[in-house]
């Protein structure tokens, strides 16, 4: 599934909650089944700072894509970070880089999305944003020299 | 009068109260990080900037003349509510920090050498433990530390085996913003005394609750925030002994605080001017003035009896809730309680808390030496001031209830 | 339009313009002092308090986050402002004076060690000296002086001979609070940057009157007061090169400023909260932010245009008084004039203006070494503003006539 | 004269003038009969802090009179300066301490009281105090003594 399918498909799950407790409960859901983040990149390397939680974002290339993984100790950021993994794991890093992340706005979260938000989602998009940009270019670098 | 007839009095006084947070009443429980401000103090801050704003001193002019009195005014009304000597003891900052960064630098560049040492506490908020760093990095000095024990208090015993020949300075505050211990400064000063050491009173969340008399705890030097006191944002009060303050060098060079200034050789002006360098904060003064007002005619006393009946019956409440566990029960404690629900983490609930209209602080509450003490990242912190009421508690109690569920 | 009619305009956005002094309408000439604040400013601070104080930062709530929002708009506004590069290179202090020793001692204790030299200007006011003699006394450096000529103009060859291997810094004004120079700093930076000596702009008195472009400047520090703008008293802005700004260390320690605390080590947050310990002047921040607005809309041009009108009328009216003498004669000057008539005491002749409702500054305006200089006490010094008025002017040139007669 | 009587004696003559503008030409015709200060009295020792124009007092005692002269180089404050020592230089340093200088509120220069007030009324009367506590205590324990 492109990025842009996913993401309205999250647009529609999320437009079925009438309010705010409703959404809430469906990000602690996701949070609480997120896939753990193995111990050894829980570090001050992966760390992103800015956040009033602890957020651990690690990523790596796999077949020409970004693949990402990612923890919190809180489960709202949890369910944060399960969403954003859903929307670009796995997808071309170029289109991960070049993604307005509107998404956001569409399902409510546009209150996070403000870079004085203590709980980073702009930290965390910018940091997927880096490591997309790093990969890709390194991508175009091998693809020139081939 | 009841106590619920004497809160409704006092909220009154402050307007931002009739606000709403996310479509519901503000429940406001942030107080130790600053609270809000009554109308007397805005007005006085309109009121200066419509009528007689200036800048102060040495202006010929009636309008500075204006400026200049309302600006001593206040000046005399904090001595006054601190029990100072003198007026000139006082000295404006731009809040408890920086005024314990001044006291630090100035102190430190005179008393403190290669090898002294300078105690704090374990329960000091980062304003009162960085700036001792960062005069001890300088100096190649070392901070040692007063241990708190498992109700968060200060294991005040432990003062004397500190002490040494090398102790330069003994740095505590007055009271604790992450707990709400109220420290036993007077003994602590009393001891340090015996030898010879002073002691610096971090006071930001001791002016607000209890009458502070400087000269009777004869505490050397008394560093305070206005906005933590119902007064304006960016003003603070440095309060030092005469002695040390004509004593110890000034900490930052402009008008105002000299005397006479060639390029070969500056003399500084007296006592308070020395230390007050460049236009002051007019404004956050004079609001301090009318804060200070504000706290007298409500009376401390009265404050403290409806922070009291609030912090007994938020803590009975909140411990009524299973698998709440509240952090610091000190015997001599002021209206602040954090606390964690389970192993939720503060940012979670304090997330939901927000949705539902109830302003409270979660994290570190820059104390995170302390928060490492009691093995924790942060911790939820509900303070309370006399405009609060116990509904809003009921209304916690709620919330927390609701939390427990969501992430249960 | 006429310029009557733009002052006209300009005018009532300023409540205060419409106070009597001594029983006659205000005439106020002490912007070089500090300006008054448009209704906007003013509101925006009211506006604060009433709907939405609370502590900036790591607050989870809305409150928190929306003083947070409007605390950090401000930075960018004043990013946008001065064209700094990034809003990370704006620091909030408490005011010009603070901002420079901050400067003066972070990038002192870094690089200024003994025997280096400190090149400051004989032009500057006394918070762009005494910051300078601090550190070049506790690191055991020497102050040089870039000379004055007698119309008050920087002797701008001379930096050539003072600029040698030990150079660490210059430090200069953009414009003189006594004289109204607007100084070449352009052309000192970048002789400057030739030896790889970086520059620090007091611009206390830039900000108000010209287009400050930091990056076409290619400035290293440029320092302002938010109350020299129209902006409260309490804030103002220290600008540093993103490289200096993260070289440096910090200047003060507290909340904030901090990314981790323990007792053994503590590291620094990043930019810009490593120079921000504490609770900032949220209030005056916001404020500033309306008053930069306020520039900008009425228009920086518009505003020089108006005070380029007056300073020329004033000076014409002026010097057709016998006996009065100005001081500061740049080519390049802005709307400030300093005088003496006679030999009659500045103070003797201010206490007479006040009494004919003008208020108007006389005394040393905190630049001793200037003062000496030019051998005199101090100066009567008039400074404009887009909302004074040619008839103002009249009404201090028969006063300045009736002092000649009360004291001829 | 007494002190009491000098001072019923100026506030009448202030009581003469309609407006502030002939109250200060009066204040500057006595500043400018004022006798000038013998220059090596001008120095920072009697200098009074806190004016915005230099002013100099210097006391001493004769016969059990408080002495003083002084000076200023603005003319204003030489105006009050010789107000002062037509009232105080004199007197026995005992009534010179307790007067409470209610005159200067009377004849209309009470601004000039102000504490912050730059022209530094207040600390010219703190300073003649001084003095004359010090010759007050210096005489006591002199008559002690005999
Ligand atoms: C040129 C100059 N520099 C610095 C300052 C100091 O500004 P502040 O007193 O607002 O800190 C002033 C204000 O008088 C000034 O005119
Ligand atoms: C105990 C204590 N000390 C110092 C401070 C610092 O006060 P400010 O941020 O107003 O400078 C605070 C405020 O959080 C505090 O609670």
């Amino acid at each position: 599934m492109s990025i842009q399918a996913k993401q309205e498909e999250i647009i529609e799950e999320f437009s079925m909650f009438d309010d705010w407790m409703d959404k809430y409960n469906y990000l602690i859901e996701m949070g609480n089944s997120l896939e753990p983040l193995d111990e050894q990149y829980k570090t001050e390397k992966y760390l992103i700072s800015g956040c009033q939680s602890q957020v651990w974002l690690y990523a790596w290339m796999e077949d020409g894509k970004l693949m990402i993984r990612g923890d919190s100790d809180a489960v709202i950021t949890k369910g944060i970070v399960s969403l954003l993994l859903r929307v670009y794991s796995g997808e071309p890093p170029a289109e991960v880089y070049e993604d307005d992340h509107s998404f956001i706005d569409q399902i409510g979260l546009q209150e996070h999305l403000s870079p004085t938000r203590s709980n980073g989602l702009m930290s965390m998009l910018k940091q997927i944003k880096l490591y997309a940009l790093a990969f890709k270019t390194k991508q175009e670098q091998k693809d020139k020299n081939e | 009068m009841s106590l619920n007839t004497d809160i409704q009095k006092i909220r009154k006084s402050f307007p931002i109260l009739k606000q709403e947070m996310n479509d519901r009443p503000l429940v406001y429980l942030d107080n130790a990080a600053t609270t809000h401000k009554p109308r007397v103090v805005i007005d006085a801050i309109s009121e200066y900037y419509n009528n007689y704003n200036s800048n102060v001193h040495r202006g010929v002019h009636t309008l500075s003349q204006k400026a200049t009195e309302a600006f001593e005014n206040s000046r005399e009304k904090v001595r006054e509510t601190i029990n100072a000597a003198s007026a000139h003891e006082i000295i404006f900052t731009s809040g408890a920090t920086e005024a314990i960064n001044m006291i630090a630098f100035s102190y430190g560049e005179k008393y403190i050498g290669e090898g002294d040492e300078i105690i704090i506490s374990g329960l000091e908020h980062h304003s009162n433990i960085v700036p001792w760093q960062l005069v001890a990095e300088r100096k190649n000095a070392h901070i040692k530390v007063l241990p708190v024990n498992e109700k968060g208090e200060l294991i005040l015993e432990k003062l004397d085996t500190l002490i040494t020949k090398k102790t330069r300075i003994i740095a505590v505050n007055h009271i604790s913003n992450t707990l709400g211990t109220i420290n036993p400064v007077k003994e602590i000063i009393k001891k340090a005394h015996n030898h010879d050491i002073p002691v610096l009173v971090d006071g930001a969340q001791g002016i607000p609750h209890l009458d502070v008399d400087v000269q009777d705890l004869d505490v050397d030097f008394y560093c305070f925030s206005g906005h933590k006191v119902y007064g304006p944002t960016g003003v603070g009060v440095a309060y030092g002994k005469e002695k040390w303050l004509s004593d110890i060098p000034p900490y930052k060079g402009g008008g105002e605080m000299i005397n006479r200034v060639t390029f070969e050789k500056t003399t500084y002006n007296d006592l308070p001017y020395k230390f007050e360098a460049g236009t002051p904060n007019i404004a956050g003064v004079i609001g301090l003035h009318k804060a200070l007002e504000f706290v007298e005619s409500t009376g401390k006393e009265k404050i403290r009896q409806i922070e009291r009946e609030l912090l007994d019956y938020a803590t009975s409440q909140l411990k009524q809730i299973e698998g709440l566990k509240i952090y610091g029960e000190a015997t001599n404690k002021t209206s602040v309680i954090s606390f964690l629900i389970n192993d939720i983490h503060p940012y979670d609930a304090g997330t939901i808390f927000d949705k539902l209209g109830i302003a409270i602080r979660t994290g570190h509450h820059c104390t995170q030496p302390l928060m490492d003490h009691f093995k924790i990242p942060g911790t939820v912190r509900a303070s309370f001031a006399p405009y609060n009421t116990k509904k809003e508690i009921d209304i916690l109690v709620e919330a927390i209830k609701k939390v427990k569920t969501m992430f249960g």
